[in-house]
C-alpha cells in the first residue's frame, strides 16, 4: 500500500497498463509534453515515447473517433477529455458508433477504448467547466461508466477499464486529483467493474455515494458523531451499477439515501431508488432519499460553489431529518432558514 | 475468414472482374428497388447505381487487410469490397442470413475480413474512425492503410475537418474518398459549398487534393491505388474527389424531382458500365455477345440471391440482447 | 376540430408562429425546398420565403449554433433536427451554451430556441436513426423538453416552446407523423409545457405515458378489457413533468406503471417511481413499475423491433402481473417463454 | 444601458484611446495575477498580455450594436468594448458588484449593452454564435454585424469549418477575427496545424482571408473595420489572422516553459503598447511626459478598481437559483 494523490494514481495505472499491453496507447489535449491539463499523464511521454503518447490538435470529434477506429483495429485507445464537456462537440463517436460496433457487427468487432475526463463542480472553473454530465453516457446500452472516488479506485477501476473489451467513460471528480489516498498497485489493485465497495458499515441508513460524494457520505458519518450509524456504499461503477450490494445494504438498514453530483430533475438517484424500493416494496422503514445539486448551472462564487454540491452538513441534516420524521425532508433550496 | 468474399475480392482483379462486379452491383440495387417496392425492406435505403465504378475502383485498389468506412450508401462499396448478393439483400431484407444478422439493416453493412467497417449512418462519422484504423497500423507499423467513403455533403461537416487535419499533422496513412454526386439529399451543391471543387479543400491541410473521373473505374482505381502507394510509403493522407452522380432519389422515397431536366440523361450518356463495356470491346478483351452472357448469367445469380434472403428466417427475438457488450 | 396527421399539425403549428411573430425563423437541412425529410415543414418555403425559411448545409453544429446566436439576437428559431441522433454532433451549444445564456447574463440575454427533432423506433431506420435519446437534454438546467403523443400535441406543445423565453426541445416521435388526430387549431390549442394530461380515467393503476407510448398505453387498457380500469397520463413535457397530477393520480389508484420508449438503465421513468413513491410513502399499494425497451441498441429487423419497443401485449401483461401479485413482474427479457 | 460603457466605448476614438485602454487592460491583468497569487482568484484565468492590439483594435473597429463572441482569454476585449475594470475585476473575483455578478468567473465576462455576450469557455463555440448573431441582422435588416474572436488553436475545431462555411453561403455580415498567439494551450501552431497562415483556409470557403498584424492597434482596427464596412455591404464574411502572441502561459498555471529561449523577448520588442506609443509621440501626438503620466494616472484607477472589487459583496446563495431560466 502507497498513499498518492488520486492524479499519480492515474499516472500509475497508465503506466502500468502502457508496461503490460504493448497496444494501449494514449490520446488528448495536451497529454504528453506537458503531463496533462491536471497532471494526470505526467512523465508518460518520456517512458513510452510519442508513438504511444500523443498530444492532439484541439479537434475531440476527430481524436475520439480516431480513438474508436484504433480499438475496432486492434488497439486500447485511451482518450483524455480535459473537461468532461469538451464530450459535447464529439459524442456521436461514443453514443452512436463505439458503443454499436459489437451489436452491428454480431460480436465481430469490439471497440475497447477507454474515454477519462475530468468531472464536477468546486474548483471555481465555472458553469461550462463544472458539470458531472454522466447523464450523457447513461442510458446507452454497449457503453459502461465508471466513477472513482480517489486515489484507489482512480487506479483500480481505470485498469479495469482499459482491459475491457467494450467501451468505457471514466469521469474522474476533478476536485480529488490532488487527494491522497492508500492504494494497492498491481493486479491485487484492479478494481472489477460492475462491483460497488463498501466504506463503512451500520444499521440506521445506507448511504449511497459516487465518486466526490463518497468522502462527502464518510465525512457526513463522522459530523453525525455517533447519532446514527450508516453502510456507506460507493458505487464505483454507475453502468452497470451493483444493485446486489445496494439491495443487501437496504435490506439490512431499511433506509436509503443517495448523495449525488448531479441535478435534482434527472439525476442518477433516481434509478437507485426506484429499483430499490421496488425489490424492498413493503420493507422500507422510510421513503428512499436523494441529496442532489439543485436545477441551477455551476456558480462561480465560492461560497456559492459550496453549497451547490451536497455537503456533509447538509447530508448530515438530511438523514437526520429522514430518521426523525421517517419522511423525506425538503431540498435545501425548497426548505426556509439557512441549512 | 469467409472464403467466398475473399475469392469476390480476388476477382476484381482479373479483366472482367470490374465490368462483371458493376454489372452485379446494379442488378442487386435494381432488384433492392423491387423488394422495397414489394415491402420487403424496411426504413430508407439508398441506392448507389451510376456510382458503381467509385465502390468497384476503391474495392480493386485496396488489400482485403485495408480498412474502408463507408456510409448508409454502402451496397455498392459491400458488393464490391467481397460481400455477396445473398448477405447483402438478406441484411436488407432484415433475414438472418444478412451481413449482420438482420440487426443492421441497409444503413449498416459490415463485412470486418474484407475491410468493411459497420457502415456510418451518421454523415460525417467515418472519417475519424478511418483515422483511427490508420493510425493503429501507423502504430503497429502494420503496413495497412485506410479509406473512408464519404459524400460531397460530407465536406461541410465538422469530422470532415478535424480528420483532415489530423491526418495531416500526423501522417496517417488514410485515403479520403469523396463521392461528389452533386447532391446532398435533396440540396444541390451549390446551395450548401461555396466552392466547385472540393479537392481544394486539401489546401487546408497541406496535403494532396485531387478531381477524378468517377465514372471510369480504371481512373478511379489507379488514382486509389497512387494515393494508397503514398500512404503505406509515409506520404501521408490525400483528398480524392470523384465526380459521380446518382441515378435513383436520395433514398427510396425521393422522386428527385430537384433535379435539373436533362441532367440525368448527361450522365446517363457516361455510364460507368457502359463505359467499361465499350472499353473491353474495343481492347479487344471480350465481344458484345460474352457481355451479354454475363450480364444474363449475373441477373439470374442475383434473382437467386433475392430469393434465397427471402426464403431465410428472420432473426430470433432473443438475438437483439445479444453482443451488445463483447 | 379537425382531423389531421401529426406531420401537418407541426407544419400548421409552424405556420401559426411563422404568421404571428416575424421573429420565427425556420432551419434545418431540406426543410425549405423539399418541405422536410418527413415532411412536417411542406409549404412553409412558399409562404415565407427563403429569408425565414432556410436549407442549411450538413453543419448541425453551425446551424444549431446559429440558432443560439439568432435567439440571443432577438428571433425566435426553429430548428429540425431530422434524427435526434444528430445533436450527438452538435449538443454543445444547445447544453453548455443555450442552457446557460440566461444564468450567465443574469437575465439580460435569452435563448429563445426550439429544436423539433424526430426520435424513436419504429419505422426499421436501424440503432443510429432509432434511438429516443431524451436523456441527452435532462438533467440540464435551463433547458426544457417536450414530447407530443399525436396530432393534438404536436401542434399545442411545439406553440408553447417556440413562445417560451429559454430553450425548448421537442422530441417528435417519428412513428406518430402519419397517425391522425382531432385538433384544435389557434391559440385555444395551445398546450402549456409543464402540464400533463390526463386521457383516460380509472381506478386501479395509473399509467404514465410520453409520446408513443401514450397510444401504446391506450390500447393496453383496451386489451384489458374492463380486467382493470387505468388513469392514463400523458405527460406531454418531461423537463418539467407534472408532478401534481401523477402523484394526484397515483393517489387515486395506488399503483403506478411507467410505459417508456427509453433503456431499462437510465430511462427516465426512475425519475417518475422515485418521486411518486417518496411522496405516497406507504399508501401505495404496489410497487412502482417501469415498462421499459431492453438495454440494446434498436434493432433493424420487424419483428425484434416490434418486440423492443413496448407493445399494449406486453403493457397489459405486467400490468396484470403488478395487479395479481402486487409484486413487480421481470422484464419480458428476464422471463421465459414467450410475453 | 449602462452609460458608463458607452462612454468608455466611445472613447476608444480618440487619438489616445487606444493606447490608454491598452495600458489599462495591461495594468487590469497585471492586478488579476496579484490577486490569483493572493488566492483572490479560483479555477484558471486566462491572461491577454501582448494581445491588447487586437482586443481593443477590433472594439474601435466595431459599433456597440455590434456583437463580439470571444474567449475565456477575453479580459482585454471585455475592457476594450466597454466594461470597467472594477465590474471585470469583480467577476473574477467572485463579487457580486462583477459584471455576471460573480456567478460567471473569469472565463464568463459579458456585456451585452456594449456587444459583448457572456465569452465561451468552449474552444470555437463563439463562432457558430456569432454566426448565428449575423444571420439575425441579415433576417431583420438591422445593419448590425458580428464579430467572432477566436485562437489559433480553434481553427482545428469542426465548429470554425462549419461556421466559415455557413457564413459565406449566407453571405452572412460576421468576421471571424483568429488570434494567432502561436500556441493552443501548452502546443506549439506547428504541432497541430500543417499550415502556417491561418488566412489561406478562408480559400476553402471562397471568402477574403487576411493576416494582420496584430501588435499594431491601427493596423488591426482598419484591417478589421474593412471587413465589417464589406459585411454591412452584403459582402460575406472575412477571415482575418492576427499574428500575435501571449506573454504569459495558457492559464496561469502555466509557466510556459515550452516556448523557444529568446522568442519572448523577441516579441517584446514589438510590444502593441510600446509601438503605440511611440507612434503618439513621433507624431507629436503626444510627449513621453504625458504618457507616463497617463500609465500612472491608470495605474491607481487600476488599484482602486481592486479595492472596490474586493470590498463588494459576495452573492446571496439563493441568487444561484436566479435565471436558470428566463
Ligand atoms: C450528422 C448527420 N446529419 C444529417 C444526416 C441526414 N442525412 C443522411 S444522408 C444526407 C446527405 C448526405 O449527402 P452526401 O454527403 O453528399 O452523401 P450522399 O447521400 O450524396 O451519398 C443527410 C443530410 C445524417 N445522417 N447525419
Ligand atoms: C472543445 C474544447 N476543447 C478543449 C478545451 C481546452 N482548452 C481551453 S483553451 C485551449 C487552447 C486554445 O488555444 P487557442 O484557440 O489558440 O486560443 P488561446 O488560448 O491561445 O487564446 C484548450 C485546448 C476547450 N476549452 N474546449
Ligand atoms: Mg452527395
Ligand atoms: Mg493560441
Amino acid at each position: 500500500m502507497t498513499k498518492v494523490r488520486m492524479r499519480q494514481a492515474v499516472v500509475q495505472a497508465l503506466a502500468d497498463e502502457l508496461e503490460s499491453d504493448p497496444t494501449v496507447i494514449l490520446l488528448g489535449e495536451d497529454i504528453a509534453a506537458a503531463g496533462g491539463a491536471f497532471k494526470a499523464t505526467e512523465g508518460l511521454l518520456d517512458r513510452f515515447g510519442p508513438v504511444r503518447v500523443r498530444d492532439t490538435p484541439i479537434s475531440e470529434m476527430a481524436f475520439l473517433g480516431a480513438a474508436v477506429g484504433a480499438a475496432m483495429a486492434g488497439l486500447r485507445p485511451v482518450v483524455e477529455m480535459m473537461f468532461v464537456e469538451f464530450t459535447g462537440v464529439a459524442l456521436d463517436q461514443l453514443v452512436t458508433e463505439a458503443a454499436k460496433v459489437s451489436y452491428l457487427s454480431r460480436g465481430e468487432l469490439t471497440a475497447p477504448l477507454t474515454v477519462r475526463a475530468s468531472a464536477g463542480a468546486g474548483l471555481g472553473f465555472g458553469c461550462q467547466h463544472s458539470q458531472f454530465l454522466d447523464h450523457w453516457f447513461r442510458a446507452t446500452p454497449g457503453l459502461k461508466l465508471a466513477v472513482p472516488s480517489g486515489a484507489r479506485t482512480a487506479y483500480g477501476l481505470l485498469r479495469a477499464a482499459i482491459r475491457d473489451p467494450g467501451p468505457v467513460v471514466v469521469l474522474e471528480p476533478r476536485v480529488l486529483y490532488g487527494e491522497r489516498e492508500d492504494v494497492e498497485f498491481g493486479e491485487a489493485g484492479i478494481v472489477p467493474l460492475g462491483r460497488a465497495h463498501r466504506v463503512a458499515s451500520g444499521d440506521d441508513v445506507t448511504l449511497v455515494a459516487l465518486g466526490a460524494t463518497v468522502p462527502t457520505g464518510v465525512a457526513a458519518l463522522q459530523q453525525a458523531a455517533g447519532a446514527w450509524s450508516a453502510d456507506i456504499v460507493d458505487l464505483q461503477t454507475l453502468v452497470p451499477w451493483d444493485r446486489e450490494t445496494v439491495v443487501e445494504s437496504v435490506r439490512h438498514t431499511g433506509r436509503l439515501v443517495v448523495v449525488e453530483e448531479a441535478p435534482y430533475s434527472g439525476g442518477w438517484g433516481s434509478e437507485i431508488c426506484d429499483y430499490v424500493a421496488g425489490e424492498l416494496f413493503g420493507e422500507l422503514k422510510a421513503p428512499a432519499l436523494r441529496v442532489t445539486t439543485p436545477d441551477a448551472p455551476v456558480p462561480y462564487s465560492q461560497p456559492l460553489e459550496e453549497r451547490f454540491v451536497p455537503s456533509p452538513e447538509l447530508v448530515a441534516s438530511q438523514v437526520s431529518q429522514l430518521l426523525a420524521t421517517g419522511r423525506r425532508p425538503a431540498p435545501w433550496w425548497e426548505q426556509s432558514g439557512p441549512q | 475468414m469467409n472464403g467466398e468474399r475473399q475469392l469476390r475480392r480476388a476477382a476484381l482483379a482479373t479483366p472482367l472482374g470490374p465490368f462483371e462486379r458493376m454489372t452485379e452491383i446494379r442488378a442487386v440495387e435494381e432488384r433492392i428497388q423491387i423488394l422495397y417496392n414489394e415491402g420487403h425492406v424496411r426504413g430508407s435505403t439508398h441506392l448507389s447505381n451510376g456510382q458503381e465504378a467509385v465502390a468497384v475502383g476503391v474495392a480493386a485498389a485496396a488489400r482485403p487487410t485495408d480498412i474502408v468506412t463507408c456510409t448508409y450508401r454502402g451496397h455498392g462499396q459491400a458488393l464490391a469490397l467481397g460481400l455477396t448478393p445473398t448477405e447483402v439483400i438478406g441484411e436488407i431484407t432484415g433475414r438472418s442470413i444478412g451481413c449482420a444478422g438482420g440487426h443492421g439493416g441497409s444503413m449498416h453493412l459490415a463485412g470486418p475480413d474484407v475491410g468493411l467497417w459497420p457502415t456510418f449512418a451518421i454523415v460525417g462519422a467515418g472519417l475519424p474512425v478511418a483515422v483511427g484504423a490508420a493510425l493503429a497500423t501507423q502504430v503497429t507499423q502494420a503496413g495497412h492503410a485506410a479509406i473512408a467513403v464519404f459524400g460531397d455533403g460530407a465536406a461541410n461537416i465538422g469530422a470532415f475537418h478535424e480528420s483532415l487535419n489530423l491526418a495531416a499533422i500526423w501522417r496517417l496513412p488514410v485515403v479520403f474518398v469523396c463521392e461528389n454526386n452533386l447532391y446532398g439529399e435533396y440540396t444541390r451543391i451549390q446551395l450548401s459549398t461555396p466552392v466547385s471543387d472540393l479537392a481544394d479543400r486539401a489546401a487546408a491541410y497541406a496535403i494532396p487534393g485531387l478531381v477524378v473521373d468517377g465514372q471510369d473505374v480504371a481512373a478511379v482505381t489507379s488514382a486509389v491505388r497512387e494515393a494508397l502507394d503514398r500512404a503505406r510509403n509515409d506520404g501521408g493522407p490525400t483528398l480524392l474527389e470523384m465526380k459521380t452522380y446518382r441515378y435513383s432519389g436520395h433514398s427510396k422515397s425521393d422522386p428527385a424531382t430537384y433535379r435539373p431536366a436533362g441532367e440525368l440523361d448527361q450522365w446517363l450518356r457516361r455510364d460507368p458500365i457502359t463505359l467499361e463495356a465499350s472499353k473491353l470491346i474495343e481492347n479487344g478483351t471480350a465481344t458484345e455477345e460474352q457481355l451479354s452472357a454475363i450480364r444474363s448469367l449475373i441477373a439470374a445469380k442475383v434473382q437467386q440471391a433475392a430469393a434465397d434472403a427471402l426464403a431465410a428466417p428472420e432473426p430470433e427475438a432473443a438475438e437483439m440482447l445479444m453482443h451488445v457488450h463483447p
